[in-house]
């Protein structure tokens, strides 16, 4: 496993982050719950309070003063987020998370593209998300939906993918760029590409890739890409969807309202040019200019130097934790092919019960299925324990966890 | 207050579950799931001269809501099937005797979830899991 | 018209909101487009700040002291804001704004519940978020969208509701509580009573009325009601939806993924209970917690001394404006019909350039067809100029406006 | 740079609009909307030699919108279509000679967008108005 040599990079910005300072009698907070959603630095919760506090205006509308500096913080946030991941601004559309996103595309392109006969191929690491949606636009179009299978070692076989692919009916792919559970990176530019070989679609789904990965839409190529603002520093209640601008083009509106409209009339519509068309009534403003001061903060640190960051850290915890008699760890042996993120079991210790005993000691993981159930019927389980590490998380974080596990393994000895 | 979650009481039918396994023949049955985590409980019921003559719970979970089914089955078995039909949330937070958090609440009335969709054939959850989250309730 | 006795219930809280302090070369922010979007109490600012610096987690997942911390904060928020509009917490729904709580009736119920022969009767008075989604809904469907009348002075005729309603084809009545253009107050009990006699269910969209008259939806007794956050002293980015909890029980859900689901198997899903079977994904939850404390400030001071507050400043506007000549304003006569909206047009200045020399002055007023063009059409103009108040208007926010409307006229003299 | 928007130069033709009206015959036509306050603009064109020949702008709005199509008009006639059609948004906004902000520079520019879609057939936004909202460019 990687050399724990991690000292190099750890990074010195915990006092950017507030709630890192609160204590539970007397101990300090350990949050390893970054998957699940992360922690705000100072410069993200200030972005959000001085919009309200000195420009707050709708936006698209007004001439005044106020509505002008609200529309230039609002369309320029949407340029630096769009910029952050390498897209283009007018094919970048707001929605209020991750999972919008995919419903978006869902309702828009797959109930009006779809056909029975067609296929929508995902994968068995898929966070509910991209699943649900897939469930319901297939039953929706008489399309099927296939899974593909999850290794032993928590990745994907590309020589299944083209297999599926040779079938001649995979119109979509839609996958995770990193798992929320193994921690598993894809290989997404290599599949977004033997999937356009064969004609199909790639919808990726980055809601961990984004925050802890360098990632570059135009370079992977994927027709849709979606991510979500809290899990990337940003505020809850904004997500992002950077799609090709032909293919929103092509697709009809999906909510349907104020300000994503050109003109209405009494029994029809036109619709605004992109991406205005696919937001629809007053948009979340102060949650862009927020996300906007989310992608700064990264944008400064580095995202490969975050990237770095948190593979040390997985690679210790893998260490360390797997030095514990009685756990089990999942995913991708090697750090190199994992974010920052690692599920385990505790033998005789249900994962309820192991987040609630480190609760107590104020280190904060989640037991859960990680709403990925079809994964844990494949590895098994109902719920694993899972660690997960934003750039703010340290050495110590790691060790205060592994101290709590073997602690919870005391209780239940 | 902490150290009630885990004392030896729960640990103890979390080891060592009462009335676990199956029950044929059964006159009712069940099956649940607790959304937060993927746990599942079923249940197997025996009844005679409409009381519960014999339970059977049976599935995975943490020792909260292991616990619990084995606890409440040593009282729910002989008890009449309507009374058992009635009872709520605070009849087995108080048989535990446990503070528990607003979200292992869950956990815990899994069983009784089940017992009421097996008894009357809709698994509703007893009135307080459904509250939403008080940490101080 | 109106007592101009205004004075004794001018509301003595311009101190609570930052940005009133804004100057513009000297000249004090006078804004009046609240109707647009609504200014923030500091309580609202302070609220959403102390959930990120102090409990941000993410929801309904976590079993450490923070994740318990966030939950009561958010479903605590749902709680305080069901009670503020009289409404079941069970059947309160959170959406990213109103349009899209229209959007998820216009996709979930309506989508699977009209047939061709059925009809949406709307009112001219609509935005067009209570348009379009209907346009789209009864397109899909087959069924027809027709249009109740707005009279001269501003208001709907119930004796035309009950002629449509009689036509016996009206599965649903879709309308705005209270105009964002007229103002006008529409009598929303008994516009509900006669659709139900006739079968008809009734959505109401309160995006204007819930920030300005005291609103009790069980009283009302629609099937669904809306509103907006952003108005009502809250947040961007998150919107309500009250209703009638056997209709959300038997509709399917709208946007699918996590945390509204009971289980996932590969190829179905079973779905959480309500209100949570209509939330997908990591939802708005610093915008709910915000929300609250807008509703708590709102309680406080008092729905009914707000609502006479924003009587007596249109009653002292319509008096003040409709003394320049060549000013005209539109809706009812009498400012007990109407509700803190004031939609004008001036002779010879289009309403462009009226609200662009008054955005000079620093007096925030919006020009444009607000989103209800067919309401442009039928009073024969492309846009008009709007006032619209907030509890923290005053009477010389008024007298600001009139100059400001007569220096305009000088220019185009 | 506040008083430049109204100053006399745009106000008169504000009131008395150049080349407004109808022409026919003509080659040409288009009609489009600014979204933002519903204002339409129509134009009508007559073509002769690969030339404007002549033309004619029609609709109501707001003094920007209209001076920009009036002064815009006096320019356009005689020039050759394919220039016209190249035409971009800092053409007129020099034209104009005014500062306008974000908000409004669609009002200035509807005129460029019905007259690219009466000559190519589509009703783009010349680059800059699309571009969000820059108050300060
Ligand atoms: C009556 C009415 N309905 C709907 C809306 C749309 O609200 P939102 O943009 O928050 O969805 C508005 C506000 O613009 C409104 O005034
Ligand atoms: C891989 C993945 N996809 C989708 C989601 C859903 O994100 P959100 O809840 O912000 O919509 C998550 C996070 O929970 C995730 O980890």
């Amino acid at each position: 496993m990687a050399s724990p040599n991690g000292a190099a990079t750890e990074l010195d910005i915990r006092a950017d982050f507030p709630i890192l300072t609160r204590t539970l009698r007397g101990r300090p907070l350990v949050y390893l719950d970054s998957s699940s959603t992360s922690q705000k630095p100072e410069s993200v919760l200030a972005a959000i309070d001085d919009f309200y506090r000195a420009h707050n205006a709708n936006i698209h509308r007004g001439v005044y003063p106020l509505a002008l500096e609200a529309d230039a913080l609002f369309e320029g946030a949407r340029e630096r987020i769009a910029a952050f991941t390498g897209a283009p601004t007018r094919s970048t559309v707001f929605t209020s998370n991750v999972t919008a996103a995919i419903n978006l595309v869902a309702y828009s392109w797959a109930r009006t593209n779809l056909r029975a006969g067609d296929a929508v191929l995902i994968t068995e690491m898929e966070h509910h998300s991209n699943i649900v949606p897939w469930q319901l636009a297939t039953q929706a179009t008489g399309a099927q939906l296939r899974y593909l299978d999850v290794g032993e070692d928590g990745t994907l076989s590309l020589q299944q993918l083209d297999e599926e692919l040779a079938r001649g009916d995979v119109a979509l792919v839609a996958l995770a760029h990193l798992s929320n559970v193994l921690g598993t990176i894809n290989p997404i530019a290599e599949i977004v590409e033997r999937a356009h070989s064969a004609g199909a679609l790639v919808l990726v789904d980055g809601a961990q890739a984004v925050p802890q990965i360098p990632v570059n839409v135009s370079e992977i190529g994927a027709d849709f890409y979606a991510w979500t603002g809290h899990k990337a520093l940003g505020p809850t209640g904004i997500g992002v969807l950077h799609a090709d601008s032909a293919l929103l083009e092509a697709m009809p509106p999906f909510l349907a309202g104020g300000d994503m409209i050109e003109a209405v009339e009494r029994q029809r519509s036109s619709w605004k040019e992109l991406p205005w068309k696919f937001e629809a009534g007053t948009t979340m403003i102060a949650e862009a200019v927020g996300l906007g001061a989310a992608v700064d903060y990264l944008s400064a640190l580095g995202m490969e130097r975050v990237r770095e960051h948190e593979r040390e850290l997985v690679a210790y915890t893998l260490t360390q934790l797997g030095a514990l008699p009685g756990v089990r760890t999942y995913g991708p042996p090697s750090p190199d092919d994992r974010g920052g993120v690692v599920s385990f079991v505790v033998e005789g210790v249900h994962p309820h019960d192991v987040a609630e005993l480190l609760g107590r000691e104020n280190v904060c993981i989640r037991a859960s299925h990680h709403c990925a159930q079809p994964l844990m019927a494949k590895l098994g389980v109902a719920a694993t324990a899972r660690a997960s590490f934003g750039p703010y998380n340290v050495r110590s974080d790691v060790d205060a966890l592994v101290s709590a596990v073997a602690n919870a393994q005391k209780v239940f000895a | 207050m902490d150290d009630d979650l885990y004392r030896d009481f729960i640990l103890e039918h979390y080891k060592r579950p009462r009335n676990f396994g199956e029950l044929e023949p059964h006159d009712l049955d069940a099956h649940e799931f607790n959304p937060l985590c993927g746990d599942e409980l079923g249940v197997q019921i025996r009844v005679a001269d409409e009381r519960i003559a014999d339970l059977r719970f049976n599935g995975h979970g943490c020792a909260i809501s292991q616990a619990a089914a084995s606890i409440a089955s040593e009282e729910l078995i002989g008890m009449a099937v309507k009374e058992a039909a009635a009872l709520d949330a605070d009849w087995l937070l108080e048989l535990l005797g446990i503070n528990i958090s607003a979200t292992r609440r869950k956990c815990a009335l899994l069983s009784l979830k089940v017992l009421r969709h097996a008894i009357t054939g809709e698994g509703t959850w007893p009135q307080d899991a459904t509250q939403g989250a008080h940490p101080d309730r």
